[in-house]
């Protein structure tokens, strides 16, 4: 059974995961809307993972280390986006507008 | 299938260049079943619904109207493929694609006959939930691409519905997750082998002077690690007839309902307020598209609350005839087959028969029953199947002590799980019940009452 | 299951409207009860719908299809779809006068007519020569139906008519004509109200239509072939009377319009309406002009047996008007004779004298109709001027 | 079957990033929402393609199925936003741009491919690996992993409440809507607490229309 350790090199794997991340980056930090800005938190989140699941398979893969911890990113993602959608959902309400730049007080 | 294409084209194509071969047509082959299903599924819906209003339904196109789906097929292709102006182009081209594409794919891993697997995916019953959830995505691009408001709010309570009643249908596939120690599709039938009510628990007590046709081998009754054992086998053993999976089949085919938009949650198109939901825009392929994607979801939903529950295409008879051996296995896997498919057609009557019978819930209604009702059952009834499974495999070193039941015989501590867990299901189910019921009138606050304008 | 209700019933005002309120006693309905009675009920008519038909009103379930092309419901007798022609059954005469009744009265303006005239004179004839209805624009309002003084038109319960020829559904004469007995099976009860004054309109008009003028084309041939078989039969007991037969015809004719107008005269209509005694004259007047008539006519039928040559009509005729004339005669002198009060009831008079004497010509001769008129115009006017003189010596 | 597992690679190599591009660049969000599903989807491939096929199913289950759901609904509910007259990037794009180009062409790339990684030994020819799956993960959650499982838990149902309170819209009064007989109930209360001696014949209790009105009060 061939397997992608064989297929494919680590760095490879670890590259895109770098790349995704820095894509990640640059969409949390250059967008106006909110929205826009969790999108890019969310791929930084994946980039993790990806990173997170290669380390298991390719160094430990008997040791679940690795895919426990995706599992937690995973899960913290989840709420990080149900919490930071009802945030944005409150603050659309308050304010109608959803651009970073404008919410720029502290006062609710 | 790939062992099949290896003997018979040998070396003459590159190894993988067979498997592929095999894979694609597996992939035709249940492609194809589900299509043929989909299309008998239309036709017995309307004659059907048409005998339980007093008519006739389609009986002019073919024998009993058989060939009207072929017909309303036809009639589709050559429709006009209309995009409103404002639309957008690619998410409304994509839409039905999306919708339809997961659904096609929860049929890979259903076992459709004894030894008829597409795929032995371990995450089966996981992988069928994340799948079926994906065409939530679908909905939601349908409904946002077509620039039309009746299509955005269908979208918007479709997908609503299908998050909300996800939680009480994974919930109860845990029970049989819970049941069968794995989330493998593959061998639930098998777990389900044996008697009702209690299970492939009545064992063969000599060994030689068992006959082949009553008693088979069994690996495992639900979950158990023991060692393979000749246990009495009228494959009739479906989780179903215990309390536990009783309820996990009523929860889950409740939801199973509202997850293909089904009478009385079909809330999404509801036709009379907002003209068709997220298909108002759609005409003529997509449209078949979108239609396709329900009925096969349905299909395989219904061929999933059958393995899980039902005994998937466990039978009488089955067993027997793949004990005697030789080509009656093939027999045999016919036989299964037909069992499964039996079984997917009686549930999907029964979605018939309740859209017949029940008129559309509201959307708080809808909402209410899956948090209030089938949550609480769902989550109840784990509890009841950890209890089963350790009433009947645990020692009692694993119990801690708590409970030793290590002297009873498989079919005494069977009786015992099932016992417990009716009570406490009964009980659950009775307490939540009551909890639910509308105020009574004594305890009216008359300041909180609206009356409806 | 007839469980009688004892208690009253009593309503209740709520915003959504007026609820009655049953009282059924004690129920309790337990979770999901209420739904499983749901399911039972649409599985009775699952089972219940593969195994029958519905065939009474009484039963609630079963199949109630009605499988249209091979199976019917039958129309109610007030269908209306579409207007047709009536024309006779036996002499093929359309009962349409072209009166443009119905070319007037259509909403939609779908019917158009011309009338025939008559090759010979020219003139007018009351028969319609080209009759058409755009049947895909027709509104199935019915109005020509109503309006139609002859009958002539009615509305048809054949309502098949889809068709893919572009103006197709503008329908001619000949596809409108219907034979009388069709529409008296589709509508034996109108029909049978409206029967008699139809027929008779159309004997009446019959007379006025020269030859094959206001047959029905479809029979134009039937009848060509029925009158050459009538003539290849005549000959053989034409000798045998030759001169009997029409005056005893004639004498015939006298007799039955004396009893017209008999029995016209003693069904007076309307206008004695302020007394007794007025109508009781003009009765008198009218039986005494009918006596006249009769005597006159019975005069007329001997004269004509005298004078009658064999052959046609003719003198028939002749003794018929002067059968008129003198009845026209007798009918003045009677309005002459009538009391004071007789002067309002001299217009019945009038009519009982007319009918008698447009019932005097015999076949459908225009001279004989004329002088038939001329006739009832001089009674009328008889009585008219007996009636000033009352008036005038009364005052 | 090893190219066949790298050209595998490179196409949900390409899926992922060319996704997560479109993601942070197009105008319209909706669209970049739909384009981040379809780089979640290649994380889920790449996930089955490393063996990992619980963690494969949960991508999808969970970030198509559900977090992208929860972006979808969040858009549409503040709409009008995505329009594309709108300014999507901030003015100093461009500084945005500059940091994460540096951080990976001069950081990332340089270790991961200089890095020696102490990759285990192949196993001995036809023998696969062991390879943990899901009922391992399971195991390792119920033991070694007990508290992070059970802050996990919490943080869920601290998200869920909180998402809950946050965007709850607080209405003037929660009210419960009458069913028709229970209105018709509520009627024959009231009524019997304006009577208090009520009249001996029943018919008397019928409520005319006008009274129900409530000109009797």
């Amino acid at each position: 059974m061939p397997s992608i350790t064989e297929a494919v090199p680590l760095p490879w794997v670890l590259t895109l995961a770098g790349a995704l991340f820095c894509v990640g980056l640059f969409g949390a930090l250059s967008r106006r809307n909110t929205v826009g800005i969790l999108l890019g938190i969310e791929l930084m989140l994946n980039a993790v993972n990806i990173n997170l699941v290669a380390f298991w398979r390719y160094l430990e893969p008997n040791v679940v280390a690795g895919q426990t911890f995706a599992l937690f990113v995973i899960t913290v993602a989840a709420a990080e986006a149900a919490v930071g959608l009802a945030m944005i959902i409150a603050i659309y309400r308050a304010r109608q507008t959803v651009n970073a730049d404008e919410v720029d007080s502290l006062r609710g | 299938m790939t062992d099949i294409l290896r003997s018979w084209i040998g070396g003459a194509l590159p190894d993988w260049l067979i498997v592929l071969i095999a894979y694609l047509l597996v992939t035709l082959i249940v492609l194809f079943y589900a299509v043929g299903n989909f299309i008998m599924m239309v036709w017995a819906e309307r004659r059907v619904i048409a005998r339980m209003q007093d008519r006739l339904g389609p009986n002019r196109v073919g024998p009993a109207g058989l060939l009207q789906p072929i017909a309303d097929a036809v009639k589709m292709f050559t429709k006009e493929d209309i995009v409103p102006r404002n639309a957008d182009r690619w998410v409304h081209l994509l839409a039905p694609i999306v919708a339809l594409a997961p659904v096609a794919m929860m049929l890979a891993v259903v076992p459709w006959g004894r030894g008829w697997e597409p795929i032995d995916l371990n995450v089966a019953l996981l992988y069928i939930v994340a799948v079926s959830a994906v065409s939530g995505v679908g909905l939601m691009m349908a409904g946002w691409g077509s620039n039309n408001k009746f299509a955005l709010l269908g979208a918007m309570r479709a997908v609503a519905q299908l998050v909300s009643y996800e939680i009480p249908a994974v919930t109860a596939l845990l029970t049989v997750v819970v049941l069968a120690g794995g989330m493998s599709l593959l061998d639930l039938p098998y777990m389900q082998a044996g008697v009702p009510i209690m299970g492939a628990t009545i064992l063969c007590g000599d060994p030689a002077g068992c006959s082949p046709l009553l008693y088979s081998t069994v690996t495992s009754f639900p979950g158990s690690p023991n060692e393979p054992v000749q246990a009495l086998d009228l494959g009739l053993g479906w989780w179903v007839f215990t309390p536990v999976g009783f309820l996990g089949f009523l929860v889950f085919f409740i939801a199973a309902l509202a997850e293909g938009e089904r009478t009385p949650f079909d809330i999404p198109e509801a036709d009379s307020e907002i003209v068709a939901g997220y298909m108002t825009e759609y005409s003529g392929m997509k449209f078949a598209t979108f239609y396709i994607a329900q009925y096969i979801l349905n299909f395989a939903l219904s061929a999933l609350a059958a393995t899980a529950f039902l005994g998937g295409w466990q039978g009488p008879g089955v067993a027997a005839l793949a004990n005697m051996g030789g080509p009656w296995v093939h027999v045999a896997a016919a036989l299964s087959a037909f069992y499964l498919l039996a079984k997917i057609w009686i549930l999907f009557f029964v979605m018939i028969w309740l859209r017949g019978a029940f008129p559309r819930l509201r959307v708080d209604q809808l909402m209410d029953f899956a948090w209030k009702l089938l949550l609480p059952l769902a989550l109840v009834n784990i509890v009841s199947a950890s209890l089963m499974v350790g009433l009947t495999q645990w020692t009692s070193a694993q119990w801690g002590g708590l409970v030793n039941l290590d002297g009873f015989a498989p079919w005494q501590r069977q009786l015992i799980a099932v016992l417990v867990t009716a009570i406490i299901n009964i009980a659950a189910a009775y307490w939540i019940l009551a909890i639910n019921q509308r105020p009574r009138e004594a305890e009216w606050d008359e300041e909180e009452l609206v009356i409806a304008p | 299951m007839t469980t009688e209700i004892q208690t009253e019933t009593t309503e209740i005002q709520t915003t959504r409207g007026k609820v009655y309120v049953i009282d059924r006693g004690r129920t309790t309905l337990r979770a999901g009860q209420g739904l499983l009675t749901g399911l039972e009920v649409v599985f009775r008519h699952f089972r219940d719908a593969l195994t029958r038909k519905l065939e009474r009103p009484s039963q609630q379930t079963g199949v109630f299809t009605v499988q249209y092309p091979e199976e019917r419901l039958k129309l109610p007798e007030a269908f209306r779809n579409f207007p047709i022609l009536l024309y006779d059954d036996e002499t093929g005469q359309e009962l349409c006068t072209s009166c443009f009744q119905c070319q007037r009265i259509c909403p939609p303006q779908v019917i158009h007519m011309t009338q025939a005239r008559d090759p010979a004179t020219g003139k007018p004839v009351p028969a319609v020569a080209e009759f058409l209805i755009e049947y895909d624009a027709c509104m199935s309002c019915g109005l020509c139906a109503e309006v139609c003084p002859f009958d002539a038109i009615k509305m048809d319960h054949e309502f098949e008519y889809s068709t893919d020829v572009h103006g197709g559904l503008t329908l001619n004469k000949e596809a409108l004509n219907r034979p009388i007995s069709y529409y008296e099976k589709i509508a034996p009860t109108f029909w049978a109200e409206v029967k008699d004054s139809a027929m008779k309109k159309l004997q009446g008009n019959m007379k006025r239509r020269p030859d094959l003028i206001g047959v029905a084309p479809q029979m134009i041939e039937k009848i060509k072939a029925k009158r050459a078989e009538a003539a290849a039969q005549a000959p053989a007991p034409a000798p045998a009377a030759p001169e009997a037969a029409p005056v005893d015809k004639a004498a015939r004719l006298a007799a039955a319009r004396a009893r017209a107008a008999e029995k016209a005269a003693e069904a007076v209509p309307e206008p004695a309406t302020d007394s007794a005694p007025t109508d009781k004259a003009a009765r008198l007047a009218a039986i005494r002009a009918a006596n006249a008539a009769k005597k006159a006519a019975a005069e007329g039928a001997a004269l004509a047996a005298d004078a009658a040559p064999p052959a046609s009509g003719m003198p028939a005729d002749k003794a018929a008007r002067l059968a008129a004339i003198r009845a026209a005669n007798a009918a003045k002198k009677a309005a002459a004779e009538g009391a004071a009060p007789a002067a309002d009831a001299a217009p019945p008079v009038v009519e009982s004298a007319a009918p008698a004497a447009d019932a005097a010509p015999p076949a459908s001769s225009m001279p004989a109709d004329k002088a038939a008129r001329l006739a009832a115009i001089r009674a009328a006017n008889a009585a008219k001027k007996a009636a000033a003189q009352r008036d005038g010596s009364e005052e | 079957m090893n190219t066949l597992i790298t050209v595998l690679f490179l196409i949900f190599a390409a899926i992922i990033l060319a996704s997560a591009i479109m993601t942070v660049t197009v105008k319209n969000i909706v669209h970049a929402a739909l384009w981040l599903i379809s780089s979640f989807f290649g994380v889920g491939a790449l996930y089955l393609l490393m063996e990992a096929e619980f963690l494969g199913v949960a991508q999808v289950l969970i970030y198509v199925g559900a977090v992208s759901i929860l972006i979808l609904f969040a858009i549409m509910l503040t709409r009008d936003l995505e329009g594309s007259q709108n300014r999507q990037l901030t003015p100093r794009w461009w500084i945005a741009l500059i940091v994460p180009a540096a951080l990976f062409s001069l950081l990332i790339v340089p270790t991961v491919m200089t890095h020696a990684w102490q990759l285990p030994p192949p196993p001995p020819a036809g023998q696969p690996p062991a390879i943990s799956g899901a009922q391992q993960i399971g195991a390792a959650f119920m033991r070694e992993y007990l508290l992070p499982f059970e802050v996990a838990a919490i943080l869920l149902t601290v998200a869920m409440i909180g998402a809950i309170v946050v965007a709850f819209e607080e209405r003037e009064r929660r009210r419960r809507v009458l069913t028709l007989a229970e209105q018709v109930r509520l009627r024959q209360r009231q009524q019997q607490r304006q009577q208090p001696a009520p009249r001996p014949e029943p018919a008397a209790t019928a409520v005319q229309p006008s009274e129900a009105t409530g000109s009797e009060t």
